[in-house]
Order: C-alpha cells, then structure tokens, then sequence
C-alpha cells in the first residue's frame, strides 16, 4: 500500500513535468519525481522496529571486532541509503543546471511560458 | 590490459578536473592538453581488442563492491568513443575559437568522455546510471554552449526529457533491487534465471526500456532529437549523434535486455517495431528539411533505427529458438551499423560545421557551388553521404548488406523490404544536400569563402579515411574475428554473461 | 506504521497543491514542505544520514528555486497545454499508474527488506563485516567511501558537470564578435 | 543586495560561526555519526549564503572570490580522485582503502579512524561547499532579471 502510494507520488511528478506549461513548474514535477524514486528506495530497506545501520561503541566488542547480534538482526539496509545519498546530490546537480538554464532562457524570451518559447519548429 | 581499465574513467576525469584551473591564458595549453588525452585514450582502447576480464574496484569481490567489465561490446564501443571524440576533440582546436570560455567547453566534452566510457565499462546498475547522468547532464550544458535563444530552447527540451528518462532508470533500478536484492548486473541476472520473471521484474524492464529509449531517441521518443543536435556546436552534434545516443541508449539497452534480463519473443517485437518507425518516421521527416544540421539529426533517427531493427531480428530469431547463425548474422549487421553510424554521422555534422564556419549559414536554400571553393570539405561530405545511404564500397553499404541478407535469411521479406526502401530515400536526401549546398551557382554573398583549415581538415580526413577503410572490418576475416564478433558473441551468449563474470572474479 | 501514512499523505498533497497552484512561489514553498515532510520520513525510516543531506539540501535547493522565482514579476502561468495532449498524457499516465500499482505485490512486504532473504545480497555483509574491513561505524559511510567508493567519485563528478555547466549557461557572453581577430 | 538591518546583521555575525563549526563537525565525523562530506560542504555552502543574503554579495565574494571558489571546486575534486589513485599505486586496485590496516592507524570508532574515509570526507566537503557557494553566487547575479533589457550587449542586435 505505501509502495503504491509513492508510485502515486511519482506519477504526480511525471504529470506535472508532462501537462504544465510553465518551466519552473516543470522543474518542480521532475523533483517531485526524484523524492518519489528516493522515497521508494528507502523504504525497500526498511526493517520493521529496525535500527539505524550506525554502530555504537555498546553493540561492539573493539577486542574481537564481534558485533551484537541485536544489531545484526534489526540493522535497516544501508545498501539502499547510500544509492539514495548519492542520487540526492544527483538531483541538486541536475536542479541548479536546469534552475540556470531557466533563469537564462527567462532572460531572453521574457517569459516561463513553453507555449510562447517555440524558435524550434516540430 | 585489464589492469588498466580504470584508467579509461580516470584520464578523462583527472584532465576534466584540471582543465578549468586554465584560466584565459593558457588556452592553447589546455586545448593541447584535452587533445593529450583524447589520443592517450585511443592508444588505450586499440590494445583492449580480444580482450576480456573483469576488474574489482577497491580489491572488493562483487557484489560487495563495483566490477568494472571488459568484453567483445565494450571494446567496440570503447573504440567507436575514442576515435569519434579524438576526431571532435581536434576539431575543436579551431572551431570553437569562436565561442567564450573555452576550457570550460573542453571540460564539459571531457567529462561527457568520461561518462561514456563509465557507462560501457561499468558492470553495476546502478553505476551505470550515475556515469549515463554524468554523462548526460555534460551534454545538456552543451547543447545550450552558444546560450542563444534556440539552443537554450532545446536544451531545456532535451533536458526535462532526459530528466524523465533518468527518474524511470532509477525507479527500474529501484524496482530490481528490491525483487532481486542485488545491483550487480551479473547477481541480478543469477536472480532472474533462478527465480524467474516476474510482474515487477516485467514492469522494470519495460521502464528500461523506455528510458532508455528517450535516451536514444527512439522513435514514439524522439522528440527532442532534432532540436538538441542541431544546437550544438558542431564538434558536439557529431559526439551527441556519432556515440552519446549509442553509448547511453542502444548499448545499455542491448546490456540490460540481452545479459541481464533475458531475450523474449515480446521484446524481439518490441525492438523490430521501435526500429522500424524509426527507420521510415526519421526519413520521411528528414526528406522535407531546409536546415542543413536537422536534416542530419533525422537522419540519425532513422538510422538508429537500424541498429536496434538488426539487434531486435536477433533477439526474435534467438527467443523463438530459430537458427542462430542467423540471429548471429542480424546482430552483426546492427552492430557493425552502429560503428558505421558513429563514424559517418560524426563526419557529416564536423563538415556541416566547416560549411556553417565558413559560410555563417546553414540554410540549404542559402548555399550552394561550394564546390569550388572548398574542395576538402566537398570531398569529405561526398564519402560521408554516400557511407550513410550505402552505396558500394563505403562501409555503410557493408552494413546494410549485412542487415538485408541476415533480414531475407530468417524469412522476414517485409524487413529487407523496408530496409531498401529507406535506404533510397536516404539517398535521395543526400542528393539533396550536395545538389543545394556544393552544387549550382555560388551566392554573391558566398564568394569570399575559404576552405577550412589545419586541424579542422585532418579530423574530417581522418574520418572520411576511415569511411573508406572501414568495409575491411567485415571482410578480413582476422578484424572480423578480433573484433566484431566477440561483440556480436556478447549478445548471443546472452545470460550466460553473468556465470562469465561471477566465474572471472 | 501508521505515522508512515500520515507523512506519505501528507507529502502527496503538498505535491498536489504543488503541482495546482497558480501562484509560483506557493508551488516552490510546497516543495519545500514536500522535502521536509520526506526528511522527517527517512528519519522514521531508521536513515539519519539521509534525513540530514536532505534537509540541508533541501535549504539549498529551495534557495535555488525562489532566486529563479522571486524578483520576476511573476507570471501566473499556471494552465495546462492544448486539451488534448492533455488528455493523452493523463490517458497514458494513468494506465502506467493501474500497471504499476499491480506489480508491488511481487516486491517483500513493506518492513521485511530483501536482503534478509537474499542468498546472496551484499547488504548482510555490509552490516556484519563493514566495521572491521572499513573501520568505519557508520555503515552508510564505509558503504559509499569503500565499498562503493567508485560511485562517490561519480556523484562528486555529477556535481562538478552541473555546476561548470551553470556557469558556462550563466556566462556573459557567448560569442566572439566576429570583427576580432581569430587567433 | 545591499544587505538587511543592523540586526540580522549582527546575528548572523555570531550565527555563521555556529554554522561553520557545525558544517566542519559534520564533514569530520561522517565515519562515525550520520552525516559526511556531502551534508558538511552543504552546511558550509550555506553559511555564506546566509552572509550573502545578510551583508550583501559582495561581502560573500570578497570572503571567497568566484575564482577562488571554482580553483577550490577542482582542487577538491582532484584530491578526492587522487585517494583513489594512491590506493591503486600503492595496493595495486583504484579505491584501495591503503591507510586501513596500517598498524598505528588508530582505533575503530576513534576520530582518526577508518582509513582514507575521513579525507575523502573532507575532500568531498571542500568540493561540494566550494561549488554550491560557486552556483548560488552565478545564480543571484542580478544581470538576468529584466528581460526587457539586453544582457549581452552585441548579441542582441
């Protein structure tokens, strides 16, 4: 049922990046497409009653390097939150490229609107 | 050699990092430097020929860790990048003297470099995405390089569809880590044979294969193609249409359909179709056009629709159980397009920005009796033209053949039908181009033009060489065997791929 | 789990006020809400690291959006394109929707993880084996610093591109006049 | 930007310091606490966004000039590919943690810990801090708010 939901999240992103006529709009469908897909990840992971994959100094014997076996079976998976770092900062870079290219394009027609941004033919 | 495939990632990288400490004055150096590493690039691709391997980054066995993968595609691939973007790379020298800030445009193109060869070494999924951003977000810069109203335009275009393309890769990632429980291609691929397909793995592909195909611009997905390649400057149109739209679309189509998930009869259909109206919608649009580098940029369409007609009969012939060597024969046409492609498709837009240099125009209407005044160009253009619309003995008529035979040999007649049928009108378009733009009267306004120079000329001589040159690649048997079969070996192999490389670790 | 809800909810309406708002800033200071409502899900989610880039990203990234926004004299485009590619494309999205919806039955229930299963998943070594061989406690770190440290140079060389990218978008000007000399 | 009142000035005064300790704690024990490089350059970055908005940007670029900010973003970057270099020269593989098993490398759990992981993290927070600062500052001139007016000069003719 979450699942399904965030899918739901993610098609509202991609309506919005399809329908809307205004740039920034569509900019603000594609994030909302990015959470949705990052959102998904983490919850793939999630681990019911689990704990975060960070070990403090009471769950390790330092001596052996054994880990408690509590941690073991709770730990979220980390696997998942480390793709979802790395495309985190994947859709700030693709942000702060296509907040530039707006803010440029913004500059030369005057306008946010697609429908009166049209040089290109087809 | 295997030792060494990082570096393909690494020497692109370290010069992209350094290249903007450059400032104004050290352009020439930089631009030295870039060209360093382009050709540094192809002298390491050339010896990667019949190699195969796998190596762990960090010394972590997969799937703890990132396995960079080596094999008869890549190697291709590897090789197609590093000729056509040396040859963009010399281009550049001179041609984008006209343009501001230039060692940052050489940046940008090394890192798209970067990203290429990432994403056709890299044996992670997800991985494989993080280089096809790197690769695709340097392209949108560079589309809008010339930040006037039509490239900032179609940049903008090109970038919301490739975001959409990219936010479907990561959910199908998303969707196969969460069935399967792995992101290394070769564990997944061991999931999927073990388990079997299921709704969510299906419904994965299927984003896949849509985003993928937005990257290739395939064609229900083709809408930004012709606006973003003929933006660019023209060093760029010849990387974005020669092997961005391969690298990051035909061939990581290819990698997660044949080795990852499997071939099925639906998605042999799926890639004829895509591969036929592709073939005929880009041509037929192509014929009408009066701007020189949008002519281009459908054609490219079209012939990318080629390429997957051929890798889609072999994924139908293998599905079915039929003969495989003629499965094997249509993969080799593909493939041996998609080289062709990126060789003469490069060289047509580097000449079409030597005409546009010259002239300041590329209305077909506008230009004409070039003839005479740029004889090189001329030249050049005729091989390059002739190559893509197959006439004998250019290599693209090699391919086609290639593609016809193996078409009429597994009974699919409509196929080669309209494979001939397309080819004509590609010629007629071609025709078209050199009857407008070399031949007839020269304009009063054209009549101080002069031919191009230096090193402008020896890129687009060292490309139409290799238009001439490049039918050997088929018909000497020990090229062939060294290096478009092993390709072709790839894909037919299919899932064996993942016991190859969990074996090699 | 019921707080997983409220938050799932709660995100999909600030995205659909988002989307359907006329006013642009509202649209930007609803992403806002869209991020932090996400931020404090990760952190119920049992991702500290996540919750934190995302909150501070997320200030970052709203910052990016109103300096696009603000000080135009902002249009109110809101509206859609012409009705019938808008009626296509709900068309079309609402059947990936009904597609979609289908295929999460195949996925483990929401709170058991795949890897738990797995035979052969990299995420239980990760937790068992990632302190001793990285030395690090945070597993998300040893992660994305060692064991998939490849990636993090990718990501970091994203950023490099986008930002380069802006900056050549941003220039002043583009072109050389063409009376200069070429060399 | 002129800047804002004598009062968010002096707060901000005392806040940046605040933040900058905190961004620096951050980058430095990623391998211990949630947090990394990547959550630290933000902190950073957004220290001087706070100075720029309050004191104005020229105050944030007489602090850190844009050419400066952009030789920082490489250096960064290039430092952080140079961790993995090293690995490869000294243990034969791109990525090698080589500083990890070192015998007087410090224990787990300690401040110097882990290897190369807390310098990759303050390489990648030195990139990231420096190039966010880069776009926001290139993103808030003010040269592109009236499109009425041409910008660049020549082209517009």
């Amino acid at each position: 049922m979450l699942y399904s939901l965030c899918f739901l999240f993610f098609m509202i992103g991609l309506y919005c990046a399809v329908v809307k006529k205004n740039m920034v709009k569509i900019v603000i469908g594609i994030m909302i497409m990015e959470y949705a897909v990052n959102l998904f990840l983490i919850m793939l992971g999630y681990r019911l009653g689990g704990a975060a994959p960070i070990i403090d100094r009471s769950q390790v014997d330092l001596e052996t390097g054994q880990i408690a076996a509590s941690f073991l079976s709770s730990c979220v998976d980390p696997l998942p939150q480390a793709l979802v770092l790395t495309s985190i900062v994947i859709s700030l870079g693709s942000l702060a490229l296509m907040i530039s290219i707006c803010v440029r394009t913004y500059g030369k027609y005057g306008t946010f609107d697609i429908t009166e941004i049209r040089r290109l033919k087809g | 050699m295997i030792g060494l495939l990082p570096a393909f990632v690494a020497i692109p990288l370290v010069t992209a990092f350094v290249l903007p400490l450059f400032g104004k004055k050290g352009k020439g150096a930089a631009t030295v430097l870039a060209n360093v590493a382009t050709i540094s690039l192809v002298a390491l691709a050339v010896p990667c020929i019949g190699h195969r391997g796998v190596y762990l980054l960090g010394k972590w066995s997969i799937p703890l860790g990132i396995n960079l993968v080596l094999d008869g595609l890549s190697c291709l691939l590897l090789l197609a990048i590093s000729v056509v973007s040396a040859a963009a790379m010399l281009f550049s020298a001179r041609y984008m003297e006209r343009y501001t800030a230039k060692s940052r445009y050489l940046s940008l193109l090394m890192l798209m470099i970067a990203g290429m060869n990432g994403v056709v070494l890299s044996g992670d999924i997800f991985n494989l995405f993080v280089f096809l951003e790197i690769a695709s977000l340097a392209s949108y810069a560079l589309v809008g390089f010339g930040c006037e109203h039509e490239e900032l335009e179609a940049s903008f275009k090109y970038m919301v569809l490739g975001s959409i393309a990219s936010a479907f890769i990561l959910f199908a990632v998303a969707l196969v880590y969460g069935n399967t429980g792995s992101l290394n291609m070769a564990y997944i691929s061991k999931a999927i044979q073990s388990s079997g397909m299921n709704n969510g793995l299906a419904f994965a592909l299927s984003l896949f294969i849509a985003g993928f195909g937005l990257k290739a611009a395939l064609v229900p997905f083709h809408a930004w193609l012709p606006d973003a390649h003929p933006s660019a400057p023209a060093p760029i149109s010849a990387m974005l249409s020669g092997v961005l739209i391969k690298a990051l679309g035909v061939y990581a189509l290819c990698r997660t359909v044949f080795n990852v998930f499997g071939v099925s009869v639906a998605v042999g259909w799926v890639f004829i179709a895509l591969g036929v109206l592709s073939m005929v919608i880009g041509v037929f649009l192509a014929v009408g056009q009066w701007d020189l580098k949008r002519l281009l940029a459908y054609h490219s369409i079209s012939q990318m629709g080629y390429v997957v007609l051929g890798v889609g009969m072999g994924a139908l012939i293998l599905a079915r159980g039929g003969e495989a060597k003629w499965a094997a024969l249509a993969i080799l046409g593909g493939l041996f397009h998609l080289v062709n492609h990126a060789v003469f498709k490069s060289l047509l837009f580097l000449t079409s920005g030597s005409v546009e240099m010259a002239t300041g125009t590329r209305q077909l209407k506008e230009l004409g009796g070039l003839a005479t005044v740029m004889p090189i160009t001329r030249a050049t253009c005729a091989i390059a033209s002739a190559s893509i619309a197959g006439v004998p003995p250019f290599n693209g008529f090699w391919s086609k053949l290639v593609l016809v035979i193996a078409a009429v040999g597994a009974g699919f007649y409509g196929l080669a039908a309209v494979t001939l049928l397309v080819s004509l009108v590609t010629l007629i378009s071609f025709l078209k181009i050199q009857r407008y733009v070399f031949l007839g009267e020269l304009p009063q306004n054209l009549q101080h033009t002069q031919e191009s120079k230096g090193p402008m000329l020896v890129a687009m001589g060292f490309l139409a060489c290799l238009c001439v040159l490049m039918g050997l690649l088929l018909l000497v048997p020990a090229l062939r065997q060294s290096i478009l079969e092993p390709a072709v070996d790839v894909l037919t192999e299919g899932v064996k791929y993942s016991a190859a490389v969990i074996k090699e670790t | 789990m019921a707080i997983f809800y409220i938050l799932m909810v709660f995100v999909i309406i600030a995205a659909i006020v988002a989307v359907e708002t006329k006013n642009l800033l509202s649209a930007v200071i609803c992403v806002g809400a869209i991020g932090f409502g996400g931020s404090l899900m990760f952190l119920f989610l049992r991702a500290p690291d996540i919750a934190i880039t995302q909150v501070v990203v997320e200030v970052l990234g709203l910052i990016i959006l109103i300096r696009a926004t603000i000080a135009r004299d902002l249009t109110f485009i809101s509206g859609d394109r012409e009705f019938f590619g808008v009626v296509v494309s709900l068309v079309i999205i609402f059947v990936i929707f009904l597609a979609g919806v289908k295929v999460f039955e195949t996925l483990p229930d929401f709170g058991t993880p795949i890897f738990a299963e797995a035979p052969d998943a990299a995420s239980q070594t990760y937790i068992s084996e990632g302190l001793q061989n990285t030395g690090a406690a945070n597993i998300v770190t040893s992660v994305i610093l060692d064991f998939r440290a490849y990636d993090t140079l990718g990501e970091a060389t994203v950023l490099f591109t986008a930002i380069i990218g802006a900056t050549v978008i941003l220039r002043r000007k583009s072109r050389k006049s063409i009376e200069e000399p070429d060399e | 930007m002129k800047g804002m009142t004598i009062i968010v000035k002096t707060i901000s005064g005392w806040v940046k310091v605040l933040i900058i300790m905190f961004g620096i704690y951050i980058t430095l024990t990623g391998h211990l606490s949630p947090g990394g490089g990547f959550a630290g350059g933000v902190i950073l970055a957004s220290a001087y966004v706070l100075l720029m908005l309050a004191f104005g940007k020229e105050y944030a670029e007489e602090n850190l000039p844009i050419p400066l900010a952009s030789k920082l973003e490489s250096v960064g970057a290039l430092l952080f590919a140079l961790v993995a270099i090293m690995g490869a020269i000294s243990s034969g593989s791109f990525f090698v943690n080589f500083l990890q098993h070192k015998e007087a490398h410090g224990q787990a759990l300690d401040l110097i810990s882990a290897g190369t992981i807390p310098y990759s993290n303050l390489f990648i927070g030195i990139k990231v801090g420096a190039s966010l600062f880069l776009v926001i500052l290139i993103l808030s001139s003010s040269q592109y708010y009236s499109p009425n007016r041409p910008i660049d000069g020549k082209e517009f003719k």
